[in-house]
């Protein structure tokens, strides 16, 4: 193992599936010469060549169409939004072409397409730059969606995503880019499942429900808990958003009986909403309070630094709901 | 690098002659509510697909939109996988999955049949884009509307195709009408043919109802891309018989439009054209028009006596085999798994 | 009062607010001549000519971004999607501009403009046209949703839309606009307010929610109950996804302690799961039996009869989720 | 029909000091951490916005990218409320709920400042559909970059606008650059004004580092369209001197390149040509320069001293008042509501 940070991790992922498989390439906003928005492709266009790392207009309808395309005659096409806000203007595209193909062609046609790229609000961005996807593609059937919160998952799941032979949107957090932390070495082949949540942290008074920005923000909180509180929290990393890991978290509920979730995105019709329906269904008598959810208020992003504050998932806002559930 | 064998024309009017019966058949099936959903027929446009494919290879990647029953008849899919497709039953060549508007037949290089207005244009950009990537001669062809023009998908399709220099034809069948809504009241432009120019990419117009003009035009298109990928974009100026849809009366355009059209049918002009040269005869026309209506007549046969998709695999469309278990074909190579792994979730959605 | 289709309904309520407001207009594909793909507009371009009864190309993005700039300049746009499934191209528009304009321009532009079409599954339509996007569109702030299943609610809803102040999407049923009902007479002024909620028929052992075209299933599902099972259940129609009504929700929740939620959405992140997250944090001692939600299966739909009957939510899944919680 | 008053150039080169010294200013509170989020400074290309309102009138409608700071400076926003914006201050033009990328002021007429790339091409079109429906004689100044005119909105807009003959101009500020990518590797056009004949528009190119050239080309674009509402199409030539954003080291293009640009400063131009004409002294450039510096500092101070706007606000901002209140303003004007309507929903998100 040694320390690497999330956006080498992305890197990683990238550089050896290109380098696995020929018919991999990346397309995408600035991708190649410029080695990426956020540097992610960073010396890709070097060692794999202009026709493999594919710099294109500002068409992401156009892009993201072209990788459908070339993904039914064979090829594995990765797609860079440069941010999920922008997948809005190919929304068609994600929702009704790539997921779709396999059903409508009778099993003919399969799509392996990975759509990735930075997710959620990450600082100041404002009310157009600021969109969490993840609720509003995991409602659609066909698609795959998965959340990396650490650069190992980061690492682990890109790659699954990469050989997956559905739609797989890997939803990245811009904020967490520079992170660091423990990963295989580089001759080990860290291929980590989609659909498999992973405990972050034990515990036995309430389960934390988290993924992608909000797992640094639950493990704060479950320390605080643990401290000042006296409240022991189990930290479930959800890690992939479809398909949805609900055996792990039944197993965590059991032994705790109470859940706060805590998503990055909106409220209305989000991950917590879903989350905490399944897991009402199967352990309506196994819980001792109400589920909770910390998402973002139902506000568009405002730009002021203390106003976007105010709209995030907080620790504070976690602990308090936390403490609410086990009060109850 | 391999080029197209001559279609033989007679051959290619019996399948010209093919495709309208199939369409009146679909028409009285639909009628007798034996198909559902929508249905959009092609009668009148045959020469536009039966000429471009007398153009090009049979491994060509072919794309269209939702009017697509005779781009899978002109590629090889058999009339019984056609209707037994519209009666929803398994035989389908989209195993009644897909239904009229999303026809798919991969082993005859049909890449669909899709619904959204334009958004199958980037597909087709993505398919030429494949073909140059592996070094590749395919062509790749796509079928639009005129209505289909005015979409974003469109221009960023073209714009794309022609930055990377990739062997697509676009094909706009211009056949007047959007819908109710005419040409000129739907786009800016005197002629279609012109937008092509707004990305650098060469344009024709083709008269649509004439099919050697299509083929001979057609052939000359995909032969200068075969060996120097780049755009193309042709205009073929057609028209529809029948209604946008099923449900569509057409009382916004005259009697006397419609009469000069038909005055100019394709397959009307193509047994002329072939009769003036003593290559086909009344009798000769006659035997192939009766065994195109047969064709047309068995395939309702078939497609009534066909089993319908099988409940229990709901499921199984959804998300292909994961690549860890058993596969029939190479990892990569995009084809899909034998579906069958079941629903990725445990929980079904229902209580 | 008289009976109407929900198509009249709609007409009328088109007519009306154009005939009341100068700067009310609508525009769509084949809204004028043609009179509407589904007829909705029928008369009006005969009525109000051709400067306020709009046919466009085929280019949803670019005409819903004309309204919601002509709505930044005063008029009060109507939107029409020939179905909201086509609404995903201009995806952006919706999500983007519409909603997030006030807070943008720290509430100097509101846009007050009706998005409007019909929404969620016809009848073997596949899986392109099939969408229903409630549960998408109501996850974004700063939209309104609605979802009429009455004529009367249509009519009442749609002048309501006309005259807010914010984008509000209409959502429409296809398979209702040959429907009959009661609706009050010309001359009266027929405005729903957006939010509330209403009981379709009382009940006391349990309460299903609905909403669009699961209404009438639901009205069918408790009738079978009523007289098969003397079971007696309580059918709450949403009438408006958002707001949402939690008030009455919980009011009938209370009296029956027991809810199945009847969507005409897909399941995951959809409407019940927000419905249900909201009811088990308020009434969490209220409820007898886990809150059950029939929803489509998780699939993209396919466009066979029976496997689409299979796929969507019915009187027959209905009964059998109501009798499972009835005897939890 | 009233014309814009010929406006002072002496006037509009003090513009163009201001928004040059308020910019720089701007990149130093951003180095300085008191702003936050992107931010994409203008130097270099004033002459374009500039020229743009020197030749029309203040109520026509102008709507811009997220490069905004320019434009709404030339409108006649002030420094102060342009500061405070980028410091998320309550008395910024937008209540420092925009930021940088979303400058709003509808008294200037000011319609933003949007961020996502092209899609406010469509705005502009539904305002000038407003002006031609209520028979005002209103254009809309549409302004965007040359990387934006590969969206689809973009196309879409175009053809809308030439369809509905809507009083439009598409301004588009080819700065040779989208982020990395020069307009060779976007487009497949040599000169960007080719793509308005593919909508039947009229095109012109403009030196965007001349003053003179663009107002009065400007102005002769706008005279037309005004008394016969239809769109047109400028491409103005300039260069950003800067960065895309301020994280941009713009190592994708050369020194020469830049110093090139320099050279041909559209200040130093302006300047320039009054001072031939002796209409403006060195000693009055000077002072013109001093007095812009002052009001950028000055403006640094206020957006400092200003109060971030309330936290118990929040939710004012996501809803309108609902229509059944008292009103400011008439129902029907699309004027926003002075918030305070608080959720409309009972419950808020967070437990
Ligand atoms: C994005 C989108 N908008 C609207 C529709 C509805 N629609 C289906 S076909 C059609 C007309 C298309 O006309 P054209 O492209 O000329 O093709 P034709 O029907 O003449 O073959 C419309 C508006 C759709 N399927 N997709
Ligand atoms: C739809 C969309 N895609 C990508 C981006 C990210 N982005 C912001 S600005 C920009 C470059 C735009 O270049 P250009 O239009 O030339 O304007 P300039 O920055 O030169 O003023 C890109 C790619 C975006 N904001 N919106
Ligand atoms: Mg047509
Ligand atoms: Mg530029």
């Amino acid at each position: 193992m040694r320390e690497i940070t999330y956006r080498q991790a992305l890197n990683e992922a990238l550089a050896e599936e290109l380098a696995r498989d020929p018919n991999v390439f990346l397309m995408g906003e600035e991708v190649a010469e410029y080695n990426g928005a956020y540097k992610v492709s960073q010396g890709l266009l070097e060692r794999f060549g202009p026709k493999r790392i594919i710099d294109t207009p500002i068409s992401e309808n156009g892009f993201a169409g072209m990788g459908v395309g070339a993904a039914m005659v064979g090829l594995r096409p990765i797609i860079e939004f440069m941010t999920f806000s922008f997948s809005f203007v190919a929304f068609d595209q994600v929702v009704n072409n790539a997921p779709n193909m396999l059903t409508m062609s009778g099993g003919q046609f399969n799509i392996p397409i990975t759509f990735r790229g930075p997710n959620g609000p990450a600082h100041q961005l404002g009310a157009t730059h600021s969109h969490a996807t993840e609720c509003l593609y995991a409602n659609v059937p066909g698609l795959k969606i998965c959340t990396p919160a650490t650069p190992r998952d980061a690492k682990g799941l890109l790659k699954t995503a990469i050989r997956d032979n559905n739609p797989v949107l890997v939803l990245e957090v811009e904020l967490l880019y520079s992170s660091k932390g423990m990963v295989e070495e580089e001759d080990v082949e860290l291929l980590i499942p989609l659909g498999e949540a992973e405990v972050k942290r034990e515990g036995s008074d309430v389960t934390i429900i988290c993924y992608a920005q909000t797992v640094p923000l639950a493990l704060a909180a479950a320390e605080t808990l643990e401290n000042e509180e006296e409240i022991s929290a189990e930290v479930l990393d959800l890690r992939s958003i479809k398909p949805l890991d609900l055996e792990t978290i039944l197993k965590s509920v059991s032994k705790t009986h109470r859940v706060v979730i805590v998503e990055q995105d909106r409220p209305f019709c989000g991950v917590g909403a879903e989350v905490s329906y399944r897991i009402q269904k199967e352990m309506f008598d196994g819980l001792d309070a109400p589920i909770l959810r910390v998402a973002q208020e139902d506000v568009p992003m405002p730009y002021n630094e203390k106003l976007e504050k105010a709209v995030l998932p907080s620790v504070e806002k976690l602990i308090a709901a936390v403490k609410k559930v086990c009060y109850a | 690098m391999s080029q197209p064998e001559q279609r033989d024309e007679v051959e290619m009017l019996s399948l010209m002659l093919l495709i309208r019966r199939f369409e009146e058949r679909a028409s009285q099936q639909y009628q007798a509510q034996k198909i559902g959903g929508f249905c959009h027929l092609y009668i009148g446009q045959e020469a536009v697909v039966c000429g471009t494919v007398a153009a090009v290879r049979p491994d060509d990647y072919l794309i269209t939109a939702y009017r697509d029953h005779a781009h899978a008849l002109a590629r090889g899919t058999s009339a019984n996988a056609c209707m037994a497709e519209l009666f929803g039953k398994a035989t389908g060549c989209s195993r009644g999955l897909g239904g009229s508007m999303h026809y798919f037949d991969r082993e005859h290089h049909m890449y669909g049949g899709h619904a959204i207005v334009a958004a199958h244009v980037p597909l087709a950009v993505g398919m030429a884009f494949a073909s140059k990537y592996r070094a590749e001669d395919r062509v790749t062809l796509c079928f639009f509307g005129d209505g289909a023009i005015n979409q974003g998908s469109f221009h960023e399709a073209l714009n794309l195709a022609a930055l990377y220099k990739l062997p697509v034809v676009f094909i706009c069948e211009n056949n007047l009408f959007a819908m109710g809504t005419s040409v000129e009241r739907s786009t800016s432009l005197k002629e279609i043919v012109d937008r092509a120019e707004g990305y650098d990419i060469p344009g024709t117009v083709i008269d649509g109802m004439n099919f050697r003009e299509v083929r001979d035009k057609l052939s000359g298109i995909v032969g200068s891309i075969r060996g120097d990928p780049h755009p193309a974009f042709a205009e073929i100026r057609t028209y529809r018989y029948r209604g946008h849809s099923m449900s569509d009366p057409a009382s916004y355009r005259t009697k006397e439009q419609l009469e000069k059209y038909r005055l100019d049918d394709p397959i009307t002009r193509l047994r002329a054209q072939l009769a003036r040269e003593e290559k086909l005869t009344n009798e000769q026309f006659d035997r192939l028009d009766k065994e195109a209506k047969e064709i047309a007549l068995a395939s309702v046969k078939f497609a009534e006596e066909s089993p319908e998709p099988p409940l229990e695999k709901l499921y199984d469309y959804t998300y292909a085999m994961e690549p860890a278990r058993p596969r029939a074909q190479g990892e990569n190579s995009g084809e899909a798994n034998r579906p069958g792994g079941g629903p990725p979730s445990k929980e079904k959605a229902s209580a």
